[in-house]
């Protein structure tokens, strides 16, 4: 058991614990942003440079703020007393994750082909990662690269407030003096 | 509009010139150093008020206790107290004179109007006190000073003033004088009232 | 000492040290002994840049600046950490205390993570990594947070609304400061930091230095870079998060002792690591501008043109106003974003046009890239130059 | 777009659903020159509502003045716009005259304009300095404009013997005579000027951020400014041709040509342009002042200092000082004290419309319309 | 190096809280934060997969892992969006508040 690898796993299992548990929605984002880093360094550990920076990139500069961003427009943010952060079947969303969590683990510990160990760790570098983006892999980069656009277009409509209709705005002649 | 960014270059030039200047010209720095070095008060600057005494602090004093500052003072800073001597009758000396110079504001009315050029206003600005009562109520002992330290901080005012000053009490002897040579031809003349003492 | 000897007087002085300690620890010493040395020389440049910020800032408005403080004011730093050290630390009741004392722990380390991949000098960068530029936005991705945490958890509306400024504005400007230093990459063909340095070296015959801000994509990438990159220290004329004349410090007004003093020089290191990366990516890194000024030491070069773009920081702070918010936005997106993308076609033209060998191909190549970034410019901004401009006035 | 139609104002008291942030700007603020304080309700950064609340900076000064003489309250109208006592004093003394019919003196009539022009040079370029540093120009522009205001005052200081609280006018002329050598200070500071203003003209008016700023922001209609009795600069950026030098010729201003700026977008940039031009105007006034000075009296022999009882009457005086029409509305009852003293103050009237140009625009426009209007508390709040 | 199994077993608990997020939670936040958790978990897998697996060179593994990064990415902002329109309209984002599929309805 590497000791880098046990210190990763903690930090990330801790965060994403705190990131669904915790009662203050803001508290949670930042324990995700906390868990995203933990899977960061995961990946860094595992010698996939490329996909840890990216995730770091993407996810703790991006997503973490648009969801802190989400959680103060919707107002959840201010820990209201008495509003129900648990639903009422609680107990029984907690049954149907833990037996997804024993049939995995059934499956991964009896099956002895995974236990080979592991081969040299190989040398990828950003050019190589990038050849294969443009040679191997190109249909699905521009696939993301229309799908991203898309979104970004469709995301900006869904949440702009509609012009309020109708209302003419007083100029600042006759302005109704309060 | 010429080139767009062109109005934030010439304010960045102006800054730079600023900046060079600063190391080159005096007149681009302009600070001066206070406790160290100060600037000379300009000739007629005027601070808190001071009564003028001719030689003796005490009996020298010009002030005749008119109180005519006092009533004329803006604020009501000044209060006078006539001299009174053992048959109760007014002297024309003042036994308190104290200016507050927490009230006070400066503003010179009180030297304006008084007949007798007794109180004149000093460039000295440095009265702050460590007590918190009472410190900053001058007396009459610390308002005073002599005509000199007046001619010095003033000079063209104080050599008017002087010279005023001179020409009355010129006009008073010549008067005393040809009063009393009236006096000595026709016996029986009035004794001429000296009624203003210098 | 030859010239050589003086260039690598640090890593030298490193080995010696690293032979002293025994086999096994020698990897993870000389990490420390890295990150010892970048805390120990960029503390102490904070300190020199608060008292050079103010003695600029006073010369440019005609006055000394700080002189009381030991000669010329040579101990101001010092006085003002102590300062921030003995001050009260204060926490407003209704702040959320842990959030609130995580904020700018969390903004200075990831400020901090981004020096590791900076070539000082010749072979003096922390870590050579291939994705080298990469490395840096990616640790420079949690300022965000951080303004966040101070912003929210200190729960005052002054500081909610400087924080939500200070993250649109942050955002906005990330997306241009990656895009202007697209064209470098794609120029030099790798995201190492080290390797575009090399790349900038002056050639040993030529006098004329290879620096990238010599080329005219590179001249207006490095204007859009630094643009951007001050927009993103928060400071000059983009400095709205703490706009004092409106929301007083903005994401900081409720902090106070030393987590103020960390929100300042967490400040002061993301316009170092920022201008950091400028000169690694347009002004030749650790290369001396020409070759004949070739013998001064490479880490001299760099932290020269780091002092000197922190004159130009502290000389834009001196003169330019603030702009509005909804400015900068506008500004960001529709100015700075799309300037950057007509950027890269620009420096694709000039690394293409590279093999043309007609006599005038110098001139017509400059012409074509100045040409391909003057016009989108001011296209672009002919609606603002519409209506903003000078006016003439009538008299009565 | 930086015009941006305002939201509807929001009439008083209305139920705030739309989850809105309701800011007290001062008056501990750094930009509300002076205690002055903003009740703002934002919509986001929107301002929907402003409330003015001032009185912070109020000392009875009309009510005191009914107990003092004529002469003592001179002193106290320095206080009213400490940035300007020169113009208030003349205010005061102008008014007193026209009830007593006293005649100023030729000598103290240019005097008078002198340095009430020299007082309006430094009042216009300080309001700049300090608009400028509500932008955000870190004090830069505002040491430089202090930089010349302390040459005026030095020239103040050498006259009337203190920098701010001059003290300097009487009814019926001027307390000191000019000294030759304060005459060649006087020429050399109105010579020097023209070079400052090229300076601080190169630095602000055509700088793109400045430009940006305050072109189209806090937009002041020509009706609402006359309906709302608005005067000074602010009138003349809106496009109003009304300047009390050209409409009353008090004084001696009908003797010198000079011209009067206007505006016609009536916004923040107007305004500040409009104070550049008239600086340049009143150099032009300083310098055929300082030639043409003739010799003579400074003070109405008629005038007395002391047990000074103006005939029984009312009467109503008024100049044109930096900020706006500055009036003194005297009535007598022949005591030597005035029977009721009211100051007109420019600064206060041309406040009044600060929420009409700030619904609509942004926090930071606000504070920008606010420092535009050019106010200092003392005249506000007397 | 820790063995492959180790690896499986921390990506498959990280899933299990990502749904349990889902599912326990009553705000519409929360259940998009437990989607982006069991995202994560599947990438943990991926990358897991690649190191351990035989062609390492190929660099399928990471491939997988960036297109699922950056379509993660476009999904939280699309949820995100459909949640802020909930809000203006129903000025609740409580998940089972949101429950009635006529638009007329008036807020509660």
């Amino acid at each position: 058991m590497n000791p880098v690898f046990f210190i990763l796993a903690v930090v990330t299992l801790a965060g994403a614990l705190g990131a669904v548990a915790l009662r203050n929605m803001v508290h949670c984002a930042l324990c995700l942003a906390v868990t995203f880093i933990g899977i960061a360094a995961l990946f860094l550990h595992q010698g996939a440079q490329f996909a840890g920076l990216v995730q770091v990139l993407v996810y703790v500069g991006a997503v973490a703020v648009l969801i802190v961003f989400a959680i103060l427009l919707t107002r959840s943010g201010d820990a209201r007393k008495g509003v129900a952060v648990f639903s009422r079947s609680w107990k029984t969303g907690l049954l149907t994750a833990a037996a997804t969590l024993a049939t995995l683990v059934a499956a991964i510990v009896n099956s002895p082909g995974l236990l080979r160990e592991a081969p040299r760790a190989p040398e990828l570098s950003v050019r190589q990662i990038g050849l294969d983006l443009m040679s191997q892999w190109l249909l699905p980069l521009e696939i993301l690269g229309l799908l991203l656009t898309a979104t970004m277009i469709g995301a900006v409509i869904l949440a702009m407030p509609e012009k309020p209709s109708g209302e003419p705005a007083p100029g600042p002649e006759k302005g109704a003096r309060p | 509009m010429s080139v767009p960014g062109s109005g934030i270059l010439k304010g960045l030039v102006e800054t730079a010139r600023n900046f060079a200047g600063s190391y080159v010209s005096p007149e681009r720095l302009v600070t001066v150093q206070y406790p160290e070095e100060s600037l000379p008060p300009p000739e007629n600057a005027r601070n808190f008020p001071f009564l003028v005494y001719d030689e003796d602090p005490d009996k020298g004093l010009r002030c005749v206790a008119c109180k005519i500052c006092e009533k004329e003072c803006p604020p009501q800073c000044i209060y006078i107290v006539a001299e009174r001597d053992e048959k109760g009758k007014v002297l024309k000396r003042p036994r308190i004179f104290d200016i507050d110079i927490s009230v006070c504001m400066n503003c010179q009315i009180c030297a304006e109007v008084c007949p007798f050029d007794a109180i004149k206003m000093d460039t000295e600005f440095e009265l702050s006190r460590y007590e918190r009562f009472g410190a900053l109520l001058l007396h009459k002992q610390d308002l005073a000073k002599s005509n000199e330290y007046y001619r010095r901080i003033h000079p063209t005012e104080a050599a008017e003033v002087d010279a005023r000053l001179a020409e009355d009490r010129a006009r008073q002897q010549a008067k005393a004088a040809a009063a009393k040579a009236a006096a000595a031809s026709p016996a029986g003349a009035p004794a001429p009232a000296a009624d203003k003492t210098p | 000492m030859t010239a050589a000897s003086i260039d690598q007087v640090f890593v030298n002085a490193k080995q010696a040290l690293l032979s002293l300690l025994p086999e096994t620890l020698r990897p993870g010493l000389s990490m420390a002994i890295n990150a010892a040395a970048i805390l120990g020389t960029f503390a102490l440049l904070f300190a020199v840049a608060t008292l050079l910020e103010r003695k600029g800032l006073g010369r440019i408005q005609n006055r000394y600046g700080p002189n009381r403080v030991g000669p010329f004011g040579v101990l101001q730093p010092v006085a003002d950490g102590l300062k921030m050290l003995i001050k009260e630390d204060i926490l407003p009741r209704q702040a959320d205390r842990v959030v609130h004392f995580l904020a700018p722990i969390a903004l200075v380390l990831s400020v901090l993570l981004a020096y590791a991949v900076l070539p000082f000098g010749r072979n003096m960068a922390p870590i050579d990594l291939d994705a080298g530029v990469l490395y840096f936005f990616a640790a420079s991705a949690a300022t965000e947070l951080g303004v966040f945490m101070a912003g929210w958890a200190s729960r005052s509306k002054y500081s909610l609304l400087g924080a939500m400024r200070g993250i649109a504005q942050m955002i906005s400007y990330e997306l241009p400061l990656v895009l202007s230093t697209l064209g470098v990459i794609m120029v030099t063909g790798s995201l190492s930091l080290v390797e575009i340095a090399e790349r900038q070296a002056p050639p040993a015959g030529a006098i004329l230095g290879r620096w990238f801000v010599f080329t005219p994509w590179g001249l207006a990438g490095f204007l859009l870079f630094m643009t951007a990159a001050v927009a993103e220290a928060n400071r000059a004329p983009f400095d709205l998060p703490e706009g004092e004349s409106e929301i007083i410090a903005g994401h900081m007004v409720e902090y106070s002792g030393f987590k103020y003093a960390l929100f300042f020089m967490g400040e002061y290191l993301g316009m170092f690591a920022a201008s950091g990366l400028a000169i690694t990516l347009f002004l030749g890194g650790y290369h001396a501008p020409f070759a004949f000024l070739g013998w001064a030491p490479s880490w001299f070069w760099f932290f020269a043109k780091l002092l000197a773009l922190l004159a130009v920081f502290i000389w834009l702070r001196g003169t330019l106003p603030r702009l509005r918010q909804d400015q900068l936005m506008n500004f960001a997106w529709k100015w700075l974003l799309p300037m950057s993308l007509v950027n890269l076609v620009a420096a694709g033209v000039w690394s293409y046009s590279a093999a043309w060998t007609l006599p005038g191909a110098g001139f017509v190549r400059w012409a074509s890239c100045a040409g391909l970034l003057i016009l989108p410019a001011l296209w672009l901004s002919r609606g603002w130059r519409a209506r903003v401009g000078p006016r003439v006035y009538r008299y009565a | 777009m930086s015009a941006a139609p305002p939201s509807a104002p929001l009439p008083a008291g209305a139920a705030i659903d739309r989850d809105l942030l309701e800011i007290s700007l001062g008056p501990h603020h750094p930009s509300t020159h002076g205690v002055f304080r903003m009740d703002v309700v934002l919509d986001g950064e929107r301002v929907v509502r402003l409330k003015p609340v001032f009185g912070y900076l109020h000392r009875n000064h009309e009510k005191l003045a009914e107990g003092m003489t004529y002469l003592s309250s001179m002193p106290f109208t320095d206080r009213l716009d400490y940035f300007c006592s020169m113009t208030n004093n003349w205010a005061y003394a102008l008014a007193v005259e026209k009830l007593a019919g006293l005649q100023v003196p030729d000598r103290a009539q240019y005097i008078r304009v002198i340095v009430g022009e020299l007082t309006r040079l430094l009042n216009h370029a300080c309001l700049i300095g300090f608009l400028t540093h509500d932008m955000g120009a870190m004090g830069t522009p505002l040491m430089y404009a202090f930089r010349e205001r302390e040459k005026i005052l030095d020239l103040f200081e050498s006259l009337s013997g203190s920098r701010m609280m001059c003290n300097y006018m009487r009814f019926g002329g001027c307390r000191v005579d000019l000294s030759p050598a304060w005459l060649q200070a006087a020429r050399k500071v109105v010579d020097d000027f023209p070079r400052f203003l090229d300076e601080f003209d190169a630095l602000l008016t055509t700088n793109e951020i400045v430009m940006t700023r305050s072109q189209g922001v806090g937009i002041l209609p020509r009706e609402l400014a006359i309906n709302a009795s608005v005067t000074g600069p602010m009138l003349r950026a809106s496009g109003v041709d009304y300047d009390l030098r050209k409409v009353d010729r008090y004084g001696i201003y009908d003797r010198f040509d000079f011209r009067v700026p206007l505006g016609e977008h009536g916004d923040v940039y107007d305004r500040i342009m409009i104070r550049f031009l008239e600086m340049r105007e009143s150099l032009t006034i300083l310098r055929q002042a300082l030639r043409e000075i003739p010799p003579g009296p400074i003070l109405d022999p008629k005038s007395k200092l002391r047990g000074f009882r103006p005939r029984a009457g009312e009467v109503y005086g008024r100049i044109e000082a930096p900020k706006g029409e500055l009036g003194f509305y005297l009535v007598s009852d022949g005591s030597p004290n005035p029977y009721r003293y009211r100051v007109r103050p420019p600064s206060l009237i041309n406040l009044t419309i600060l929420e009409d140009m700030c619904l609509g625009q942004l926090v930071a426009d606000a504070v920008i319309i606010l420092g535009s209007v050019d106010i200092v508390l003392g005249e506000v709040d007397r | 190096m820790t063995p492959l199994p180790y690896w499986l077993i921390l990506s498959s608990i990280l899933f299990a809280i990502g749904l349990a997020g889902c599912l326990v939670r009553r705000n519409a936040i929360m259940v998009l934060i437990g989607i982006e958790l069991m995202l994560n978990a599947a990438n943990l897998n991926f990358i897991a997969f690649w190191r351990y697996g035989s062609g390492a060179e190929a660099a399928h593994g990471i491939m997988f892992v960036l297109f699922a990064i950056a379509i993660a990415a476009a999904e939280t902002a699309v949820g995100l969006a459909l949640v802020i329109a909930l809000y203006r309209l129903r000025r609740t984002v409580q998940v089972d508040e949101a429950d009635a599929l006529k638009a007329d309805d008036k807020p509660r």
